[in-house]
């Protein structure tokens, strides 16, 4: 997990305040507004108060600062300090649970770089390494839809760049409220827009992603943006900052005030100015300039250019200077003045906090600053040295000559509090297990089964979603072997036949009514979708949404939701190589159903063999993998037919899931699989239909025994395939060696959808409903 | 000795790398030439690839037309030296005026990414010998200014003199007049296309490999000369 | 009939990322000099009925809700 | 320094669609006899040197140049 590059906005709730510390009864040394809060200032006014609690610090962790510099810390170190301390740098309530990710990891040859990087790294082979890395920007995308997307993609796509990789592909996981309900409109406009304007003006393809709608989402929508990028393993960049000497080159777009709205309150309180102009707290994305950054940094790492280097994401200047410092040498001297600034009246507080997009910061030997600034002048990028590497174990910092920082980084990086959170089981968890999808009166006669059918095609959450896709970019780079509406995203790497498999899944309302469960699931889907391309799964990144770990409800999913999510990567054997927290997702007291989304990276040795969806071969077997239980608990049959959420989700069974993986991916290596669609949301059923209409050829299955089951049942470790009747035979056999059950469905051919002996629906009548859905909410 | 095709990248070209590779699989060198430089290195013809040129800030394609490198072209272009220009290129040879007409935002106001069916309508051009007139092709679309409009003299003229490349089949993604999806000058060397050929030219990773027409023809045409 | 003008300019405090890229673009096409660009929006929009003060209003309240984006933009209005 | 203004709007005769978008979007959130909306650029420009008359062309220069395009746009330029 990294733990410093969350690109989230803090939104922890301020503490309790101080009022009644000793320091809150001092008198306030009055002090002129030009004066600067310097070192030499805080020793001489060591009771002089700071407005921790407004910038979210607890009076013991403020006593801490005071304990590490033997002084007050002037109001620059407390901005330094405030937000390094933050929950979304610090991972201060997770971290306790995110060390299972390390200590049960499986054991993997592939793994280059682990957690705690900017993301993870992973060797594909063929001399080459892929970093991946999915994170969350839900609350910027409430605020402001379309910046907050966009800064999201923008910040994800830095943290892959600073791994030393080329980005070769976004995907984009997002969840809305009810879809009818106009906020909705807005957010989701503005999400897709944001994420299509950056990703599509930087020259990433979107290869996948999902659309959920949910009312626990309503006021809370989330948007999790994944990057993928492709490197030399002897390519790969880290955040260190070695070497007495060297310099400190910050580079990108100009420094504003954006994102800062906490910072102003250091500002007033400290300086009694008159007015401070207003601080924007949303961060605004120049994607132009991200493209310019990216092509100047992979030139400089072309050249060889940097010792170390790390994206500006929250916390800005802040993040990078202490986290560079922390891991390199251990001192830093920097000149707060030579920050490149696009507002003049930024205050030092300020600089470091601010949050402005497109920035990086770069440790370069000093016989190589002279080129590393010409490529940046070649790509219009401007770039500034702002100070060097020392060997003092102090990050300072100056400010017009006067010392403003002094610190050991190392305390605000790495050494921030850790909390042992209370949890406990939600009080309202027993009753809703307790009131299982049993009750609710099933789909009689043929007709009901088919409307039911067509109801699910045309639900939001089962609907086409190329509403949303279609506003993406999927062919630049010219690499997208396989896209969306297709189970993962494929990529191909180098010149070829290799490529990379990515998906992502996350299902909350499994996740609510069982969080270890549903975290497992998440990952068992993820997993399925890369496999059933012919990819084999090999590494895993995830994005924690939940709601606030005061609440001990929460912090129970939280625990359970990691645990499940790190036993299941065990048990498959894929290693977690990075991901993200956001906590405080919720409204008033109510949080959102936990939702964890889980990415998978898979390989592909031949991307020529890729098993793509779609129905389009006549006369083609279908054969059903796997085993189907009658399981609705959390299903979207509830959901949309009865809008119920109880009872238990489909049961993790990750040995039939691994085993399943293995056909798919042998089938698609011998070149036996015509198509294959895994089944999840909506059951088989729904895969069916999304093939049918892919392909644009109908099918005839036989369901003999329950197909109110067979139809909607979300048992989990299933697909359905398509195999030429020749083939039939030796995928059977591959099934059956691996153990895993397998039936004779019906046969691929004619222009509708067809159960024998129930019912039949035109592929005109279901291509309707299906692609209909989205465009008559948001078009 | 096979054919020189240049391909421009501009800050905030995205497609040069794809341009490249149709050039490659057409059995000509690609050559990259950087906005900035006053050279063309005497290539045989030139490529405007898609992007996003400056961010599309101002306007599609507004600032390139600007480079060193376009006063060059837009003299060689003049003389006969075969140019295309996709999605954004098209853009930025309408704003050079080396093709009439503009590029506006498109009607439905959304970034369009699809797989389009064109005719292609003209199949003497530069770019497009390797085409039958009123072949149907299918090949991406992806743009947020994709809407062709020019007044009502200008379209008339391209009309009567044939010269619509290629027009939208099925569906307009974006608004164009006339359904125009491409369009060339008087001699039929310039060439503005906003769908991407260059992404229809491998069966993997596009829709077809009806695209790779464009360069092979090109390609034929300079190896004849 | 009536007409007004609104105006929307992003608050100074934001970041003009398309006026700073003309800015930048500027001396490179021969315009020196230039010291900053800022672009907005400009709308016109005609009202059925007379310039008064409901339909300033309410082309105000659209001005609020539709035409400027209150979190990061700011505009005028004026009748023509 | 200078400060000059520049408008840039659609010729007539050019579709709107981000003006018509938003006079159709009007009537849903309850705006109702809007007749017409159009949608353009304005830019303020800050150049060195004093408004005088050569600053002035100087601008005209970038509008007519860069800021509009003369096939779909017509501008206005004043100084502030
Ligand atoms: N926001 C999005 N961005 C990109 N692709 C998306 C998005 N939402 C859905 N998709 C794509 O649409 C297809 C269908 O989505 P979904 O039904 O969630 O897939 P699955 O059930 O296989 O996980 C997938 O290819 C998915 O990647
Ligand atoms: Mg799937």
């Amino acid at each position: 997990m990294s733990e410093q590059s969350s690109n989230e906005s803090g939104v922890e709730p301020t503490g309790a305040g101080s009022a009644g510390s000793a320091e809150a009864a001092t008198e306030p040394t009055p002090v002129r507004p030009a004066e600067v809060d310097s070192v030499a200032r805080a020793a001489q006014t060591p009771e002089l108060p700071l407005p921790y609690a407004e910038l979210g610090m607890k009076d013991d962790e403020y006593a801490r600062v005071r304990e590490i510099l033997g002084r007050r810390p002037t109001s620059a170190e407390l901005a330094i300090y405030s937000v390094m301390w933050s929950e979304h740098c610090s991972y201060k309530s997770s971290r306790v649970h995110l060390r299972q990710f390390g200590d049960k990891a499986p054991q993997s040859d592939a793994l280059l770089v682990g957690m705690g990087e900017n993301a993870g790294v992973v060797d594909v082979g063929n001399g080459w390494a892929v970093t991946f890395k999915i994170e969350s920007h839900n609350h910027p995308s409430y605020v402001e839809p379309y910046q907050g997307a966009a800064t999201g993609v923008g910040g994800i796509v830095r943290d892959i760049i600073s791994m030393g990789a080329r980005p070769v592909a976004v995907m984009d996981s997002l969840r809305f409220g009810p879809p009818d309900a106009p906020d909705t409109r807005r957010v989701l406009d503005g999400v897709v827009r944001g994420v299509g304007g950056y990703g599509n003006c930087l020259g990433l393809p979107n290869i996948g992603g999902e659309v959920v709608f949910d009312d626990c989402y309503a006021a809370n929508p989330l948007v999790n943006a994944l990057c993928v990028g492709v490197l030399k393993p002897e390519g790969i960049k880290r955040a260190i900052a070695p070497g007495p000497g060297n310099k400190v080159i910050l580079f990108g777009a100009g420094t504003g005030p954006d994102g800062i709205g906490g910072a102003s309150v250091l500002a007033s309180a400290t300086f009694d100015e008159e007015s401070q102009a207003k601080r924007p707290s949303v961060q605004v994305g120049d994607p132009f300039m991200e493209k310019l950054l990216t092509e100047c940094c992979l030139e400089i790492f072309d050249e060889d250019l940097v010792v170390g280097i790390q994206d500006l994401g929250a916390a800005g200047v802040s993040c990078a200077t202490t986290e560079l410092a922390a891991a390199g040498t251990g001192g830093m001297d920097i000149d707060l003045n030579t920050v490149p600034l696009r507002d003049p009246t930024l205050r030092p507080e300020e600089i470091l906090m601010s949050e402005s997009q497109e920035r990086m910061m770069a440790v370069v030997e000093p016989a190589k600053v002279e080129r590393f600034l010409e490529v940046c002048a070649k790509w219009d990028v401007p770039a500034t040295v702002i100070g060097e590497v020392t060997d003092t174990g102090r990050l300072r910092m100056t400010w017009h000559g006067e010392t403003i920082v002094d610190i050991p980084p190392g305390t605000a990086a790495d050494e921030g509090p850790v909390y042992e959170r209370p949890y406990e089981v939600p009080a309202d968890l027993a009753q809703l297990q307790a009131d299982g999808p049993g009750r609710l009166p099933r789909p009689a006669t043929p007709e009901d089964l088919r409307n039911t059918v067509l109801w699910l095609a045309g639900s939001p959450n089962l609907a086409d979603k190329s509403f949303v896709t279609s506003q993406y970019d999927r062919f630049v780079l010219g690499n997208t072997v396989l896209a969306m509406p297709e189970d993962a995203g494929l990529i191909r790497i180098g010149d070829g036949p290799q490529g990379i498999a990515l998906a992502t899944d996350g299902n909350g309302r499994y996740a609510r009514l069982d969080p270890y469960a549903g975290a497992q699931l998440a990952l068992s889907e993820a997993y399925r979708n890369v496999a059933t391309t012919g990819a084999r799964p090999l590494a895993v990144t995830n994005c924690l949404n939940f709601g606030s770990p005061e609440d001990p409800g929460v912090m129970w999913q939280f625990a359970r939701a990691v645990e499940g999510l790190a036993d299941a990567c065990q048990a498959l054997g894929v290693p977690v190589t990075g991901g993200n927290v956001s906590f405080y997702n919720q409204t008033g007291t109510t949080p959102i159903n936990p939702t964890p989304v889980i990415g998978v990276l898979g390989v592909h040795d031949d991307v020529n063999r890729r098993v793509p969806m779609s129905f389009n071969v006549e006369g083609t077997t279908l054969l059903l993998l796997g085993e189907t239980r009658p399981e609705f608990g959390g299903s979207e049959w509830a959901h949309v037919v009865f809008q119920h959420l109880g009872g238990l989700p489909p049961r993790v069974d990750l040995a039939a899931e691994a085993a399943l993986a293995s056909v798919l991916v042998a089938g698609a290596r011998e070149g036996v699989l015509n198509a294959a669609h895994d089944l999840s949301d909506g059951g088989l059923s729904q895969s069916l239909v999304e093939s049918c209409l892919r392909g644009g050829l109908g099918c005839v299955v036989d369901l003999p025994d329950d197909p109110f089951t067979e139809l909607f049942s979300e048992s989990v470790a299933r697909a359905v395939v398509a195999v030429y009747p020749e083939h039939e035979e030796r995928v059977t056999a591959l099934a059956q060696a691996a153990g895993v059950p397998v039936r004779r469905l019906g046969t691929v051919g004619g222009d509708a959808f067809e159960v024998a002996g129930l019912f039949s629906i035109p592929l005109s009548e279901l291509r309707e409903v299906h692609q209909g859905a989205l465009p008559a909410l948001f078009g | 000795m096979s054919a020189r095709v240049g391909v421009i990248t501009f800050p905030g070209s995205l497609d040069d790398r794809d341009a490249a590779r149709a050039v490659r699989l057409a059995d000509a060198e690609p050559v990259s030439l950087w906005h900035a430089e006053g050279d063309l290195l005497g290539v045989d013809a030139v490529i405007l690839p898609g992007g996003f040129s400056y961010g599309d800030y101002l306007r599609a394609g507004a600032i390139a037309r600007f480079a060193p490198l376009m006063e060059k072209l837009v003299a060689a272009a003049r003389d006969g030296l075969p140019v295309l220009g996709i999605c954004n290129g098209f853009q930025v040879l309408c704003e050079s005026h080396l093709l009439p007409g503009a590029l506006t935002r498109n009607t439905g106001l959304h970034f369009v990414c699809r797989a389009q069916r064109l005719r292609i309508e003209n199949a003497e051009t530069a770019w497009t010998t390797d085409y039958e007139e009123g072949q149907e092709v299918v090949i991406p679309v992806k743009n947020m200014d994709g809407c062709y409009v020019a007044d009502p003299e200008t379209l008339d003229e391209l009309e009567s003199s044939g010269r619509i490349v290629a027009r939208y089949l099925d569906v307009n993604p974006n608004g164009s007049l006339n359904d125009i999806a491409g369009i060339c000058n008087e001699a039929g060397n310039v060439v503005g296309l906003m769908p991407h050929p260059e992404h229809a030219v491998e069966a993997l990773t596009g829709t077809s490999t009806e695209g790779l027409g464009f360069f092979t023809s090109v390609v034929k045409k300079l190896v004849a000369a | 009939m009536a007409r007004f003008i609104v105006e929307v300019m992003l608050k100074p405090e934001i970041l003009d990322s398309q006026g700073q890229a003309v800015a930048r673009a500027l001396p490179r096409l021969g315009f020196e000099g230039v010291t900053q660009v800022r672009q907005g929006k400009r709308f016109e929009i005609e009202v059925d009925g007379p310039a008064d003060e409901a339909a300033t209003e309410r082309v105000r309240k659209m001005a609020e809700t539709l035409l400027a984006n209150p979190v990061i933009e700011t505009f005028e209005l004026r009748a023509e």
